[in-house]
């Protein structure tokens, strides 16, 4: 952390940029907030990067690089894929931002974290693979790894997307034995029966509060179809079971191909609704029917959905793969 | 609200028959916005067109259904009758009941029910569908022609003809392209050159065409009848002006062992260069490759000798920028690398020729003055072997899929040629099949046989081994007699498979025009529009598009010309109105509706929007062009905000169809 | 007709690709010694004629040097056709066309050894 | 005062189930929801729910009526749910103050029949929070959260529940059920208990000084709320969230033979709430936030008598994406004076 | 009204106008029969398909939906079909994920000379969908009645 305050209070210095977006302590010892600091004193004194920083900024960066002058920004290694990918489809302006790849070794999930002490917490020391929470009535210790965000547990990269103007640490190699697709394998595997049932149980937590959606870098659009009553599908509320459905369904096949699988989605869900698995079933699927293909690596790679071969396969493909019957 | 007037038509029996049409037209009557409905025989006859005029003047109607046949049978007649009744033409929807209901049901009632749903379904997509205009573009009355041998030349000649400019460009130093190097032609055996070259200084002295050799195109951008094309002039160090086309300067070029290409390396020209006599324009060239004052500033000797003093050997490469309304590919052919095909022995042997070469060898003014040698030793064949199908007709892997179309025949002419000349000449022909449709093409084959005594062998040569002597062993079976046959030949002759020349992929690329696995310019339809590209305003003349002899080049060149004049004679040119629009207010800018546009219709722009706070914020959206756009819709589902919709088929209108279908 | 399919599964050889062009056949190095050529091994195949072809010595002449498969300009490899029916010979039992036996007789000086232990894979089970 | 044992609770709500609809906070991935009670209901009364009580009045989605197109004539139809008495089990002392908050709303002239209609068929069985946790503050609205309030109040002390009847309808309830009297003791040592945990929070100090009616001028304009409002991702989670929350919006539902006229849930977070044809009084996500928080702070108390519509459950300190939050507010603009 | 108490199924079809539509329109001047359960939707090109169609459909009560294109190599605007290809296998790939019939979902290729084609596929497209009865996993209760 103090090498990072040290490259910002640098980066102010030297006039390369004149504001920097990063964490800082909220109002509850696990609680980051996201900032833009102005000056180099103030990002020296309330910037934080640690366990609990798992919001990924590059979303914020859509409306921060279209603001006049120059904006630094700390990317973990998942967060620079959205970068890119937000770099690639034109919403971020690069030449307003100075982006720096810092390490990352995964994230903890505060909220599951809060859910496991009984009692009101006022303080937690991260000693690394510990955290020592101070309750209201004594101490209680948590293995870090336990508590891990979901993204981080199935962390795919270590390694940073093209386009970070400097590194922060030595640049990391792809996770080799990434378990990330090991559920939706695992749904893929049982009855259609099975996984519908197992899809309602979660769909139907729905509040459509839109968390997932506005914290989505791949949701950008200025105007969502499904806020914009003339796309015909505008929804407030899920009014019926087909609309959980819709909304869901739509939402992951519009950022098919997009979508840098960063895991905020589910993070934010207040409602624990794993949609991280709809999206990494396209993440799969495309990986297996169309060549891997990660978004925001390759700036010059068409989108799959962008992009076709004639030897693609037959939609047809789907009566034979995936599932019983 | 919606005022809309249903017509239901019997179609005689076709419809009547199976669908109880009164009671389809007493149904949809009662549908919330439907203020007529009437059925009637035939709603496509005159009677049937006045009762739909009638009844839209007289109830006022806001949007037409009509329960007929399908939509690609009379749409467009009823279009054309709502608008002379003052109804906007897109305001008319056909409900399919008959090709889809009634020919295909036998229960009435079902039939019935079907067509009162496709109605419904009509009805439901019609109060949605907006007046329509066509858009309309101005049209630059000036054509681009690139390539210059034969199709570009006809191509040229014919738009020229009809009173518009036209460019050619051409990258070599002289148009004229494949056909100048020929002999002879056939059937007619008439002589290439004396057909083709008036045709060259036609083109040369028609004030309506400009020349551009030793030129490319560099970039090209805009749409049908407003592209806009760089014309890359690469430097010759001839100024083109001044030169007379003298020829003193390559005949005291001290530079002497350059390879000519024109003679295909059979002969050598100098550093200077015309490529042939009737070279047009006729200005010397200069190949920086071999030139030793541009090499090594040492020598100058040209530009001491040359009187008009257009020699120039600072000259850069320059660009011109002009405006068309078309543009016609016409980049045409070469033959194939043989290189890969070593049983030929045609790396070997310089004995072993293509038939590109043979034309050089037998040609008046070729290296050998038109007496036929063989290049090693300069002697009078006296056995030649015609090898046919060389990488044409092969497995992918092994060479073109394709026939190259004009072997046969070509084969046939030179087998003729040296059979009419050299009478004590053995010619033997390997054949797979001899195929030779075509006006007087099988006679003059038949004559190479019967007249000629040329020998054709159904079979084909394995091997050719080269001897010491310079003589060829031809290794050949003869499938019909059951035998193998071993020739010792002078010469082998290869027919070559053609190929489209390698700058078409680039050239194609930049005009957005498709091509096919072998590299052949894509035709809009096969059958149908076989002389445009599916791009509006590229035309294809010549064999870019596909293999095809001289003949049919000029009657593809002429009818591309045609198509290209009647875009010309356009002032303005009419879109159809169907095609995508953007709404920029939803717009991401993302780009991911111009990867999938098959036409280059959609360009960004970055605009100002004034926010609800007052500022302005610059935002990157996307703007179709509406000239260029055809309307498939595939940018209306790669957008992901819903900005991008297509008019006539808009989202809204295909989920009320939906919406009314499942009911 | 199984013959034909259990032929042409094992050489993986699609017969109706053949343009009958006889550049196989042209190129052949052993063509002299042959009864049935290259080509014809493709048109019998094609035609189910596949006892006519087992019976002759042509199929035991192919050196398999392999040139009808490198010069097929469609790519049909009759070679493999005809390893595809020495193959089959070797799989009938008791149509061995040699026994063991028999070889020695057979054997000259010239004849190089490796053709001998080649000879004993392809004709023995 | 009534007593049973810990592990009669499960007989307990079961009897209650039996007669009427019965919602309890239940386990269900890794939350705690108020969950029709059933057989193999995992009750888990050990927080306070994540999802607050106010949809059992206010629901999400709420039918309105129906539009039945026959021919060219609309009929309407009156398609709303019909109430039947339901209880809810274990609402904690914030919950039962937003009830205040929404019926200001709802029940003052004219009248949410919908609304009205749950209110009277419910019965609300409260539970002191023996365990507040660093996200609560309802001491800073003046609410004890060891004395619950409701129809029936509950506590939980050591191995046993004690229940205390708090209106008339909650005598009758507990008289049904026939319970041993008793845990008067056990209940004031619970509240001592709450109220030493109480004094500990780390949120304890926090107060509304300088926030209710009247103060709009001193804070409308505070330059801190283009900074706190700067990362707010405008969803809409806090509303939904929060048990006070009572903005809705009605909509209609095209099926396609009618229409569905439905309420729902709107939030003050979107950009299109309070979108009229003239434009957006609140343009930006600034405008919005401050709304939010003026609304809960300010403008709710100067219209009832001093009463703030947050009731310091916390919901939104745990449930914010970004981390913000109405004490984070609070502070901020406090830190001015 | 014809009075029939066994499931008939309803099933749209989206044909792109040049080759399916046409088609679909062969079948009928071949009077080639199919049942009245299929009703079609014309549009411009299979990648005019939006996957909101789609789910509209199943949402409206829809018990199967089919799309009909081009063959791919053939589309009238060149690559249309190749887009919608992978569009559709992926949504299709997506709704048997969410445990959705897989079968009452689906893409052919159909040119307007394979009229006996478009009749035969959509025979069989009826039969499958016929057979799994109902959809009941995709609709939208408010739309029933």
């Amino acid at each position: 952390m103090q090498e990072l305050i040290k490259k910002g209070k640098e980066l102010f210095a030297n006039g390369t940029v004149d504001r920097i977006i990063g964490w800082t302590r909220g109002e509850l010892p696990y609680d980051r907030e996201i900032r833009v600091f102005r000056c180099a004193e103030c990002f020296e004194k309330d910037f934080v990067y640690d366990a609990f920083c798992g919001a990924n900024l590059s979303k914020y960066l859509i409306e921060e690089s279209g603001k006049e002058g120059k904006i630094g920004v700390f990317l973990k290694p998942c967060d620079s894929y959205s970068f890119a990918q937000l770099i690639k489809e034109h919403r971020i302006k690069k030449e307003n931002v100075y982006a720096v790849a810092i390490e990352c070794y995964g994230k903890c999930d505060s909220r599951a974290l809060a859910d496991s002490v009984e009692d009101a917490i006022y303080w937690i020391t991260d000693n690394g693979p510990e955290l020592k929470i101070d309750t209201v009535s004594g101490a209680v210790v948590r293995n870090t790894y336990d508590y891990m965000l979901e993204k981080c547990a199935a962390c795919k990269t270590k390694k940073h997307a093209p386009g970070c103007d400097e590194t922060i640490g030595d640049e990391g190699e792809k996770v080799d034995d990434c378990t990330r697709f090991d559920i939706v394998a695992k749904l893929e595997a049982m009855t259609p029966e099975e996984r519908f049932a197992f899809w309602r149980g979660e769909l139907s937590r729905c509040i459509r509060c839109n968390a997932c959606r506005n914290v989505c870098p791949a949701c950008s659009c200025e105007h969502c179809v499904f806020d914009n009553p003339a796309s015909g599908i505008s929804q407030k509320a899920a009014a019926d079971s087909f609309e959980e459905n819709n909304f869901h369904i739509i939402r992951a096949f519009h950022v098919a191909g997009r979508c840098t699988d960063c895991g905020e989605c589910s993070r934010v869900c207040p409602q624990h609704i794993p949609l991280h698995l709809l999206n990494r079933k396209f993440i799969k699927d495309i990986n297996e029917l169309y060549g891997e293909y990660q978004a925001g690596e390759n700036p010059d790679e068409r989108a799959p959905l962008t992009n076709y071969t004639k030897a693609d396969c037959e939609p047809s493909v789907v009566y034979k793969r995936g599932g019983k019957n | 609200m919606n005022r809309i007037g249903v017509f239901v038509c019997h179609c005689g029996t076709n419809i009547a028959a199976t669908v109880d049409v009164h009671r389809v037209a007493e149904t949809l009557g009662k549908e919330p916005s439907v203020v007529i409905a009437k059925d009637y025989q035939y709603m496509c006859s005159e009677a049937g067109q006045n009762m739909i005029k009638d009844a839209i003047r007289e109830y006022g109607l806001t949007g037409l259904v009509v329960c007929s046949c399908s939509p690609r049978m009379h749409e467009a007649t009823f279009r054309k009758a709502a608008a002379s009744a003052g109804l906007n033409p897109y305001l008319v929807e056909i409900a399919n009941i008959r090709e889809q209901d009634s020919w295909i049901h036998k229960d009435i009632e079902e039939a019935t029910e079907k067509a009162v749903i496709l109605g419904r379904t009509a009805i439901a997509k019609v109060q949605l569908n907006t007046p329509l205009t066509a858009g309309e573009s101005p049209v630059t009355k000036r054509a681009l022609v690139i390539g210059g041998g034969i199709a570009g030349i006809q191509t040229a000649l014919d738009i020229a003809e009809a009173g518009f400019e036209v460019d050619i460009v051409e990258k070599q130093p002289t148009i004229g392209g494949k056909m100048a190097q020929i002999d002879k032609t056939f059937p007619t055996l008439d002589c290439a050159a004396c057909i083709l070259t008036p045709k060259m200084v036609d083109c040369a002295q028609n004030d309506k065409i400009t020349i551009y050799s030793y030129s490319e195109v560099a970039a090209v951008s805009g749409f049908v009848g407003n592209f806009s094309v760089k014309i890359k002039r690469k430097a010759r160090f001839v100024d083109e002006t001044k030169c007379t086309g003298c020829g003193l300067c390559t005949e005291k070029c001290p530079q002497k062992k350059v390879p000519n290409e024109f003679n295909l390396g059979l002969d050598n020209r100098r550093a200077i260069y015309i490529p042939f006599a009737q070279a047009v324009p006729k200005v010397a060239t200069i190949d920086p490759d071999y030139c030793n004052m541009l090499k090594n500033g040492k020598c100058g000797v040209c530009a001491k000798v040359c009187g008009a003093q257009a020699i120039d050997y600072k000259a850069q490469d320059t660009y011109v920028e002009q405006q068309y309304g078309a543009i016609v590919v016409a980049t045409g052919f070469n033959p194939i690398n043989i290189d890969a095909y070593d049983e030929y022995a045609y790396s070997q042997s310089q004995n072993v020729v293509t038939s590109l070469e043979l034309e050089r060898l037998m040609n008046a003014a070729g290296p050998n003055g038109g007496t036929l040698l063989r290049p090693s030793d300069k002697k009078h064949p006296k056995t030649i072997v015609f090898v046919q199908c060389v990488g044409s007709r092969c497995d992918d892997s092994r060479g073109k899929g394709y026939c190259s179309k004009i072997c046969c025949m070509y084969t046939a002419k030179h087998a003729m040629l040296i059979r009419e000349k050299y009478p004590d000449t053995n010619v033997y022909v390997f054949y797979i099949d001899v195929r030779t449709p075509g006006k007087n093409f099988d006679e003059f084959y038949r004559r190479a046989v019967e007249q000629y005594n040329v020998h054709y062998v159904k079979g084909q040569v394995g091997k050719v081994v080269p001897k010491s002597d310079g003589n060829l062993i031809v290794y050949g079976s003869d499938l019909i007699e059951g035998k193998r046959l071993v020739i010792d030949a002078d010469m082998v002759v290869l027919a070559a498979a053609i190929e489209p020349d390698k700058s078409a992929r680039s050239i194609a690329t930049m005009l957005t025009a498709s091509m096919d696995t072998n590299d052949f310019f894509t035709e809009a339809h096969p059958k149908l529009r076989p002389v445009e590209s599916p791009t509006a305003g590229i035309f294809l003349s010549g064999v870019c598009q596909g293999p095809k002899d001289i003949p049919e080049t000029v009657a593809q060149a002429t009818a591309c010309a045609g198509k290209v004049i009647g875009l010309l004679v356009k002032d303005k040119l009419t879109c159809n109105p169907c095609v995508a629009h953007s709404d920029e207010l939803m717009c991401n800018g993302c780009s991911s509706c111009e990867k999938v546009c098959p036409y280059g219709a959609i360009t960004y722009e970055e605009k100002g929007f004034r926010q609800p706070d007052r500022t302005t914020k610059m935002r990157r959206v996307a703007i179709v062009n509406e000239a260029v756009c055809q309307g498939c819709g595939a940018c209306t589902v790669a957008c992901p905000s819903g900005a991008m919709d297509l008019k006539g088929f808009a989202n809204k209108q295909i989920m009320a169809e939906v919406d009314a279908i499942c009911l | 007709m199984a013959d034909k399919e259990q032929i042409i599964r094992i050489s993986g050889v699609n017969p109706l690709k053949c343009m009958k062009c006889g550049k196989c056949t042209a190129t052949c190095p052993n063509y002299d010694e042959m009864e049935y050529h290259p080509h014809q091994f493709v048109y019998m195949v094609e035609h189910g004629e596949i006892d006519k072809l087992m019976a002759s010595e042509s199929v035991y002449k192919c050196l398999t040097c392999f040139a009808c498969v490198e010069r097929c300009p469609r790519g049909v490899e009759p070679a493999k056709l005809i390893e595809a029916i020495r193959t089959e010979a070797v799989r009938r039992q008791g149509c061995n066309r040699l026994k063991a036996d028999d070889i020695p007789a057979r054997i000259d000086d010239d004849m190089p050894g490796q053709a001998l232990m080649m000879a004993t894979r392809k004709y023995t089970r | 005062m009534y007593s049973i044992k810990k592990e009669a609770l499960g007989s307990l709500l079961a009897a209650i189930g039996a007669k009427r609809k019965l919602y309890v906070p239940a386990d269900n991935a890794g939350l705690i929801l108020f969950t029709p009670y059933a057989d193999g209901v995992s009750v888990n009364l050990s927080r306070n729910p994540d999802v607050s009580a106010k949809d059992f009045f206010f629901p999400q989605v709420e039918n309105i009526c129906r539009f039945k197109v026959c021919g060219k004539t609309v009929d309407v139809i009156d398609n709303r749910e019909k109430n039947e008495d339901f209880v809810v089990f274990g609402v904690r002392a914030c919950d039962v103050k937003s009830f205040e908050v929404l019926d200001n709303v709802f029940l003052s002239e004219p009248v949410d029949g919908y609304y009205k209609d749950r209110r009277d068929h419910s019965l609300i069985v409260t539970l002191a929070c023996s365990k507040p946790l660093e996200t609560c503050f309802c001491g800073t609205f003046g609410i004890d959260c060891a004395a619950p309030g409701g129809d029936v109040e509950a506590y939980a002390c050591g191995d046993s529940y004690a229940f205390r009847a708090i209106t008339e309808k909650g005598e009758a309830f507990l008289a049904e059920l026939s319970l041993e009297n008793g845990g008067d003791e056990a209940v004031e040592a619970c509240k001592a208990k709450i109220n030493e945990i109480k004094a500990k929070l780390p949120l304890s100090d926090l107060t509304t000084e300088g926030f209710g009616g009247g103060k709009t001028k001193d804070l409308f304009n505070n330059p801190k709320w283009a900074e706190l409002s700067a990362s707010c991702l405008g969803c809409g989670t806090c509303t939904f969230v929060c048990p006070t929350c009572q903005c809705y919006d009605i909509r209609d539902f095209d099926t396609g033979n009618g229409i569905q006229r439905y309420r729902c849930w709107d939030s003050c977070m979107y950009r299109d709430f309070t979108k009229m044809s003239a434009g957006q009084p609140r343009p930006s996500q600034l405008e919005r936030f401050r709304q939010r928080f003026m609304h809960k702070l300010v403008y709710y108390p100067e219209n009832n008598n001093g009463l703030f519509s947050c009731v310091g459950c916390g919901r939104c300190l745990r449930k914010c994406p970004q981390s913000l939050n109405i004490v984070k507010v609070m502070k901020a603009l406090r830190e001015d004076d | 009204m014809s009075v029939n108490n066994e499931f008939r199924p309803k099933i749209v079809a989206f044909c792109c106008n040049w080759c399916s539509y046409a088609g679909a329109d062969l079948a009928g001047t071949n009077r080639l029969q199919y049942p009245a359960d299929v009703k079609i939707i014309r549009v411009p090109c299979s990648c005019r398909v939006n996957p909101m169609f789609i789910l509209r459909a199943f949402q409206r009560g829809a018990d199967g939906v089919i799309l009909c294109g081009c063959h791919p190599g053939d589309c009238h605007y060149t690559s249309g079909n190749y887009f919608a290809r992978r569009r559709m296998t992926l949504l299709f790939s997506m709704l048997d994920y969410l445990g959705i019939e897989k079968e009452r979902t689906r893409v052919e290729w159909v040119s307007a000379a394979e009229g006996a084609k478009f009749a035969a596929t959509m025979n069989d497209f009826v039969d499958t969908v016929t057979k799994l009865g109902p959809n009941r996993r995709l609709e939208d209760l408010r739309c029933k009645n």
